[in-house]
């Protein structure tokens, strides 16, 4: 469901984060054996390289989480803690960050963290010259290392945000280039990998913080999504997250199931650009017409929750539960709007959607069915993930589509920048001055309060505009064999080995 | 002494098809032991079956027996299959026509012929070998070692059947039982297997039950013989009795059907050439494994052939007959020399009556493709002239609506001699037309060609290898031998004092010796 | 040859095409429900007497889907079957008949399509045209080429050299007459019985595609795009697994059974 | 010997050829090596200087022949998605697929060639139909549902291996071996059906054959005439249809190596293909190439062993 993501992993400071529906932690009756051992089902292997600043994929990013940690690091609740920096202050107006460093963090091949690995890293990500390695880092003016116990980071202008981006890997300045070895401060370290099989990690004995307490994790590749319930039951893998109703529902009850939220936006995104859905009456209508509870049932056994615009609950003030009634299934008010549009006996679309993500192929299916009542026609057309993101993305070649969009970043900006009009991410040509100008609003604001406002009534546009059909956030299951302990949902696509442990 | 063989009202019935047919209907033979009986009648007579019962080979349970089989006193109907077998190939031996197919295409000539010995003796494999080279030598094959060494396609048809019978006398057996050995040989070769015959049966002592649908080739052989016709066992006797007076109708008709030599018509004065050959040199490249070579078939041939005359070709298989036929022809492009041919679409009928007509389509189709592709004529037209032309050739209107699958051997002959005359040629190449067929059928369509040569001045170019045959047809006869013309002549000269040995060799081996003309 | 066991043979053949072409032939008109219809309530629902063949994750009921399936399954066979059978024997034709230079490369470029995984050569066309039944069906199509070019060449080599060849040479026949007026009906019992087999192959590879996500789209359903979402369901419905995988097997067995009997021999 | 060196000759065209073939199937497939690798949020300018990196941004022709030529050399490029060259890669997972196809061979050898003789041995009784029968449903079933169906039965309810519970060779050799069987079983199914039938066929076809009379007349008991004189004819074309099964076989085995979550030739080669990752996917292709020519020829060297008649 992870789409779209952020290179750096950075965390603004949340007020409530998302309540866990569950929690899986239990009692902590931690038994600390040596030679233990936990499969964990990944459902596609890390191919997209292993440098944590350049790793694209979320799948990537949640296991280097457990090998690599920044000077900060955030925690279940999303809050920024103090990791490889043991201190740090913001001056006055937001432009300088200074970080002491913690003293004796060991890297994994032993030698100890010194001011000139951050110094190299930070550079590292800030690029060289031109182009911005990470694309964040392009606000930092310069970092300096005055003693070698702090460390300052200079930005070109204030930006209260910019903590979160203070998570990016730490790395040995002579091993920057990560992707054959992997050697960082996290509690788990890289031991090896066989493309397509497995990731075996190890954890770190002299890990500054508290240790992990599963010996040796295996990272299993189960590609075929048809087979992971029968690699639980035979018990070749352990855990195992973003599981389907369905397959929660085969297991038995050797496993227990874990219910949070995947923290994305799943809609069915309409190309603004094409006719006929340039008109706002068509998207109105379109909303109407979607039955979100159907949807829920069929696609995750009405596991679930709604959402109205381009926010999801994880992001606590900004979520707006109001915005779901904007559109509550009218079907008469739907052709009413359909014929004040000019398209009286409805039209026909298609909609481009990604063929390996399950979800969103059943939910498309579900509203072919639905609209099918308001005489409009869809025809579904699945492609390999490479097309979808070089012809929809990219390409923007496409009339709707159904996706989840999620945040790389808990910052409001991350998931309604996208919407203004110039925004090279802007897939759905949305063009509306008066969210522009909003939008612009917001990110000038200094005060906590005003900006919180801004983004409220940028969404707030989005749903009346009905720029998309926004349906829901979808639910994550995860199958933990009741063998172990310690899974903790993360707001973010996190998966902290270092917790787990055997009851 | 107790008869060697006695066979007693023996019946064979056939169950495969939903009604059960019998084949044979009571069959009685007797033999003593060194006796030479021949067995004699058509295709469809039930020789064979008789023959593969007495050797216990109709083993198959769709195959019911009655009657008695008794060899030495022991009927094989009814005694164990141990004991039938401790028989089979010890005491009794058969061998077949197709010696290609008989032997065993995957395995050595030597191991083939010593598994006689293998099962019946306990001779240790040296012994074996010896005896088998011994055999071979016995049947007259020179450096047997090298033989005992190869697979059977790399033998002659001669040589391989040669072979089959070491295998088969290699334990003196006391019954050798021959199914028609010798006629998928050439002449020459033919003779020599009869003559060999004769000397096992002297020397072992080995009585022979012959089996053959060639009188002439009996009558040199046995003592007795008996004829068959449709299951019965029509007339029995000794050979002379058979000959000179013959009881049965049938067995008259088969006698005259033997083409006599003794005709004496005159000779046709030839016309002007109608078609002929200019010193024509023709040559394949045969790819013998990794070397290739070049087969030389034709080695410069010159001929005409004259109006309204029959020009018979005689010559053994391989010795380029039918290549000259393509040639002449058109089909196969010679390297040196030119064919002229004075009048178009001279046509061709060909030996195998099964691969000479297109089994997916009609009697009447195939004859009128020849007017579709070289005439303009009406559908009409064309069904009348083949309609014509089917009555011409003995058969009725209603065949034209058949397949061929549908005819008979002599049948199919007719149908091809019919699509011949579509186009009234004025020279139809006639390669070996008859000698697929049963010595009846030969008759009757030799006597139609010669009608069609008397009434429609038609001339043939007539090959055969089988020299009776071109004696009764040809004026003017050409003796052919590894793609050279040895000899022509007119068909006096080459009967009566043949020049070239190899003419003479022929001759002898046919029984027409210049002596006396059987 | 066995009469009884040809008719054994044949009989079983025709009666199980009859269990699946039957309602594959009805289904173009007319399916006890709609194949699309959702219904939440029946989510994957067991055998009733309603739901013959149960529902699906969609509620959708399975046998209106499986007959609707099969005869887009069928299609796509038929599709690629012609366009394989036709164009392989062409070629077939020409490369046996005038061999040569002809025969030598066209049998190279055989030899090439036989190491080419026809995996790749669909995943071109479906990349470049675009996924459904007809992009599906030229795919297979192509991929089944070299396999009719090599039985129908054989053929022609046999044949050519018999004697009733020659005589329509002589009756003054074209080439071209004599390759398909000619020699072509003769083929006819070999030719009909790899269509049969060839038949079996196309919707093996189709079930195939569809199976690795390449084939026909959602929601209209093939066989095999069936058999794999069923596959997610196999332990708490299996029912919707067997059936479908049943009625492929059962397709695939009557057309070899039929082919087996030896009534066209 | 010249016959060895024509068909070396005409192997290399042949994959000259599929090379060629495969590079210009990528070039038309849509998809960006660049965009897959570096993700949404790459900029434009890193997406150029990593298609650069890939040398992607060469003409299509400059770029087949340097792979041609790296190739030639042995070196077969780097896998964009696993930064590691494509050699190694193919190298370390060659023993998986290759020991699934082996396996499979065995089994169906083992499987087929039994059965088929005893069933033709015993022709028209009701073993014979019996076994006809189970051959005709077992050459029904499509190889991923048979995979599907040996994984519920075998893995599931008689627990004899934990599906998906794949143990890689240098592991635990024994219970790779043990895990392996299954898969091969799926593969070898329907292809041990084809053989028995083939087998069974070829061996009535034989028994029509003039050398079988010959061989009972000499007293053979119909045993040895079944195994000494018909089984060594009717084996041709066994051995010919075995050499092509092998060579379909590495299609069978992309599509059980997904079923059964083997990590082989094939799975990689279902993934890059998705991954636009060329290097690895030509790589593939190539060993796929060679391996279907060489089997073919080995099919050739076997049957003028085996069958005097066809000289070398």
């Amino acid at each position: 469901m992870r789409i779209f993501s952020k290179k750096t992993l950075a965390l603004i400071l949340a007020s409530s984060m998302a309540v866990t529906l569950c929690s899986c932690a239990g009692n902590k009756a931690k038994s600390d054996n040596t030679d233990s051992l936990i499969t964990i089902g990944i459902p596609q292997d890390l191919d997209d390289g292993l440098d944590p600043h350049t790793a694209e994929g979320a799948g990537t990013r949640e296991v280097l989480f457990n090998i690599f940690e920044g000077l900060v690091k955030p925690d279940s609740n999303g809050d920024l803690k103090c990791a490889v920096a043991s201190d740090y202050n913001i001056n006055e107006d937001g432009t300088v960050y200074t970080f002491t460093l913690r003293d004796n963090v060991k890297f994994h091949d032993g030698s100890t963290v010194t001011v000139e690995d951050v110094k190299a890293s930070l550079e590292k990500c800030m690029g060289n010259g031109d182009e911005p390695l990470v694309a964040s880092f392009g606000e930092v003016l310069k970092v300096e290392t005055p003693d070698d116990k702090t460390v300052e980071v200079y930005l070109k202008e204030p930006d209260t945000d910019f903590l979160a981006n203070m998570t990016v890997a730490i790395l040995p300045k002579d091993h920057l280039d990560a992707s054959t070895e992997l050697i960082g401060t996290g509690p788990y370290k890289f031991v090896s990998r066989s493309p397509q099989e497995n990731i075996i990690l190890e954890s770190f004995d002299d890990y500054w913080g508290e240790k992990a307490n599963i010996k040796k994790v295996v990272l299993k590749v189960v590609a075929d999504a048809d087979t992971i319930v029968m690699n639980l039951e035979g018990g070749s893998v352990d855990l195992m997250a973003r599981l389907s109703t369905s397959q929660a529902s085969q297991l038995s009850d050797k496993f227990e199931v874990c219910e949070g939220t995947m923290n994305l936006v799943q809609a069915l995104y309409l190309n603004n650009a094409v006719e006929p859905f340039n008109k706002k009456e068509v998207r109105q209508a379109l909303c109407y017409a979607t039955d979100i509870k159907e949807i829920m049932d069929f696609v995750s056994d009405g596991k679930g929750t709604e959402t109205g615009s381009s926010m999801f609950p994880a992001f606590g003030k900004y979520y707006m539960e109001e915005l779901n009634d904007t559109y509550n299934t009218d079907l008469d008010k739907a052709k009413e709007l359909l014929s004040e549009a000019g398209y009286p006996d409805g039209f026909e679309f298609s909609i481009t959607v990604p063929g390996n993500y399950k979800q969103h192929v059943d939910t498309a299916q579900v509203i072919k069915e639905q609209y099918k009542k308001i005489g409009v026609n869809v025809n579904i057309n699945l492609v390999e993930w490479d097309t979808w993101l070089n012809d929809v993305y990219m390409g923007r070649e496409f009339e709707a589509t159904v996706i989840g969009v999620d945040a790389s970043q808990l910052t409001a900006s991350s998931m309604l920048q996208r919407f203004v009009s110039d925004s090279g991410k802007n897939f759905i040509n949305y063009n509306n001055p008066e969210y522009d100008e909003t939008y612009q609003k917001a990110a000038a604001s200094v005060k906590d309060d005003e900006k919180t406002e801004y983004y409220k009534q940028c969404e707030r546009i989005l749903s009346e505009d009905a720029a998309n059909v926004y349906i829901q956030d979808l639910p994550n299951l995860v199958a933990v064999n009741k063998k172990f302990g310690g899974y903790e949902f993360y707001p973010l696509y996190v998966m902290d080995f270092s917790k787990l442990y055997i009851k | 002494m107790s008869k060697l063989l006695h066979v007693e009202d023996l019946n064979i019935e056939f169950h495969d098809h939903l009604i059960p047919e019998t084949v044979v209907y009571d069959f009685d033979l007797d033999m003593e032991p060194g006796e030479i009986v021949g067995l004699v009648g058509e295709s469809g007579s039930g020789k064979s079956m008789s023959a593969l019962a007495v050797a216990g080979l109709l083993s198959r349970h769709d195959m019911k027996k009655r009657g008695v089989i008794e060899f030495e006193g022991k009927n094989i109907l009814s005694c164990s299959r141990s004991e039938l077998r401790e028989l089979q190939g010890d005491e009794i031996c058969m061998i077949f026509q197709e010696p290609l197919t008989s032997l065993n295409p995957v395995k050595k000539i030597g191991w083939q012929v010593e598994e006689g010995l293998k099962i019946h003796t306990d001779m240790s494999p040296e012994e074996r070998k010896k005896r088998a080279i011994k055999a071979l030598e016995d049947v007259e094959i020179e450096d047997a070692q090298r033989v005992y060494d190869s697979y059977p396609h790399e033998l002659s048809g001669g040589m391989r059947q040669r072979v089959m019978i070491a295998a088969a006398t290699i334990g003196n057996p006391k019954l050798l039982i021959a199914d028609e050995p010798t006629t998928a040989l050439d002449v020459t070769v033919q003779s020599q297997i009869v003559e060999l015959m004769k000397k096992i049966n002297r020397e072992k002592k080995t009585a022979i039950l012959f089996i053959s649908h060639d009188l002439s080739l009996v009558s040199a052989l046995c003592e007795r013989v008996l004829v068959m016709k449709g299951g019965y066992v029509v007339e029995s006797g000794s050979v002379k009795e058979i000959f000179e007076s013959p009881k049965e109708e049938y067995t008259r008709k088969l006698i005259d059907a033997i083409p006599k030599c003794g005709s004496t018509e005159d000779l046709v004065e030839n016309g002007e050439p109608l078609a002929g050959m200019k010193d024509i040199n023709v040559s394949f490249i045969k790819r013998k494994g990794k070397n290739k070579e070049k087969v030389h078939v034709l080695k410069d041939i010159s001929l005409d052939i004259y109006e309204g005359e029959i020009l018979g070709l005689v010559g053994e298989s391989g010795c380029g007959k039918s290549t000259l036929a393509k040639t002449l022809l058109g089909l196969i492009k010679p390297d040196t020399g030119h064919v002229s041919a004075k009048f178009p679409n001279t046509q061709m009928i060909f030996q195998d009556p099964y691969g000479s007509l297109n089994p997916s389509k009609t009697v009447g189709f195939i004859m009128e493709e020849p007017l579709r592709n070289l005439t303009d004529k009406t559908p009409e037209e064309r069904y009348a002239l083949s309609k014509e032309m089917i009555e011409k050739v003995g058969l009725s209107e209603e065949f034209l609506q058949r397949y061929p699958s549908e005819l008979s051997g002599g049948q199919r002959q007719r149908v091809c001699i019919a699509t011949a005359l579509m186009l009234g040629p004025k020279l139809i190449i006639a390669d070996e037309p008859v000698s697929a067929l049963d010595v009846t059928i030969q008759a009757e369509v030799l006597k139609l060609m010669m009608k069609l040569h008397m009434e429609m001045g038609i001339s043939f170019l007539f090959i055969s290898h089988d020299l009776r045959v071109v004696h009764q047809m040809c004026d003017r006869i050409m003796v052919m031998k590894d793609g050279e013309i040895v000899e022509s002549g007119d068909r006096v000269k080459i009967y009566e004092n043949p020049s070239h040995p190899y003419t003479k060799e022929l001759l002898k081996s046919a029984g027409l010796g210049p002596g006396g003309v059987k | 040859m066995r009469s009884k066991k040809r008719d054994f043979n044949f009989i079983l053949g025709i009666c199980l095409l009859a269990i699946t072409l039957i309602p594959a032939f009805v289904g173009l008109f007319w399916t006890p429900y709609d194949p699309e219809k959702m219904d939440y309530s029946m989510k994957l629902a067991g055998i009733s007497i309603r739901h013959i063949y149960g529902c699906d994750n969609f509620g959708r009921d399975v046998f209106s889907r499986i007959m609707s399936g099969s005869g887009i399954t069928l299609l796509i066979a038929v599709g690629t079957v012609l366009f394989g059978s036709i164009l392989g024997t062409v070629i077939g034709c020409f490369t046996g008949y005038y061999g040569g230079l002809i025969d030598e490369c066209l049998m190279r470029i055989n030899d090439v399509a036989l190491a080419f995984p026809s995996l790749l050569l669909a995943l071109v066309i479906v990349s470049l045209m675009g996924t459904g039944k007809y992009q599906v069906m030229l795919a297979l199509g192509l991929a089944f080429i070299p396999s009719y070019a090599r039985i129908v060449r054989g053929e022609y080599l046999r044949i050519k050299n018999l004697d009733y060849v020659k005589a329509a040479k002589l009756a003054g026949a074209s080439d071209m007459r004599i390759m398909f007026v000619h020699i072509l009906p003769n083929t006819k019992t070999v030719l009909f019985s790899s269509v049969l087999i060839g038949f079996n192959n196309a919707i093996l590879a189709e079930a195939g595609l569809s199976f690795l996500g390449i084939g026909v789209q959602p929601p209209d359903a093939s066989l095999g795009r069936m058999l794999s979402e069923a596959q997610a369901y196999m332990f708490t419905n299996p029912s919707y697994v067997l059936f479908t995988g049943c009625t492929i097997v059962m397709l695939i067995l009557g057309f070899s059974l039929l082919s087996k009997a030896k009534r066209w021999q | 010997m010249k016959y060895v060196l024509k068909k070396l000759l005409s192997c290399i065209i042949t994959l000259f050829i599929v090379s060629f073939l495969v590079f210009a199937a990528f070039a038309l497939i849509p998809g960006d090596p660049a965009l897959s690798k570096l993700g949404t949020n790459a900029t434009q300018a890193a997406l150029d200087a990593m298609r650069h990196k890939m040398g992607l941004d060469r003409p299509f022709l400059v770029r087949y022949f340097t792979w041609l030529f790296d190739a030639v050399r042995g070196n077969f490029g780097n896998s964009y998605s696993y930064s590691m060259p494509v050699a190694s890669l193919i190298l370390d997972k060659i023993p998986i697929t290759l020991t699934l196809m082996v396996y499979s061979m065995i089994l169906m050898v083992v499987i087929s060639v039994p059965a088929g003789v005893y069933a033709s041995y015993k022709e028209d009784t009701p073993v014979d139909r019996v076994i006809q029968i189970a051959n005709q449903i077992v050459m029904a079933i499509p190889p991923f549902f048979s995979g599907i169906l040996i994984t519920l039965f075998f893995g599931i309810v008689l627990k004899l291996f934990t599906p998906g519970g794949f143990v890689s060779l240098n592991a635990n050799p024994l219970k790779f071996l043990g895990f392996m069987f299954f898969p091969a079983l799926a593969v070898a199914l329907p292809k041990s059906a084809m053989v028995f039938n083939l087998l069974y066929t070829s061996l009535n076809g034989e028994k029509k054959k003039d050398y079988v009379r010959t061989a009972y007349s000499r007293g053979n008991r119909s045993k040895t005439v079944f195994f000494s004189h018909m089984l060594k004819n009717a084996s041709i074309p066994t051995i010919t249809f075995l050499g092509m099964a092998f060579a379909d076989m590495i299609a069978g085995s992309i599509i059980i190596e997904q079923v059964f979550g083997i990590p082989g030739l094939g799975r990689i080669l279902l993934t890059s293909i998705q991954n636009r990752d060329y290097p690895v996917v030509t790589g593939i292709i190539m060993l796929i190439a060679v391996t279907v020519i060489i089997s073919n020829m080995i099919v050739d060297i076997i049957y003028k062993i085996v069958d005097p008649r066809v000289d070398a």
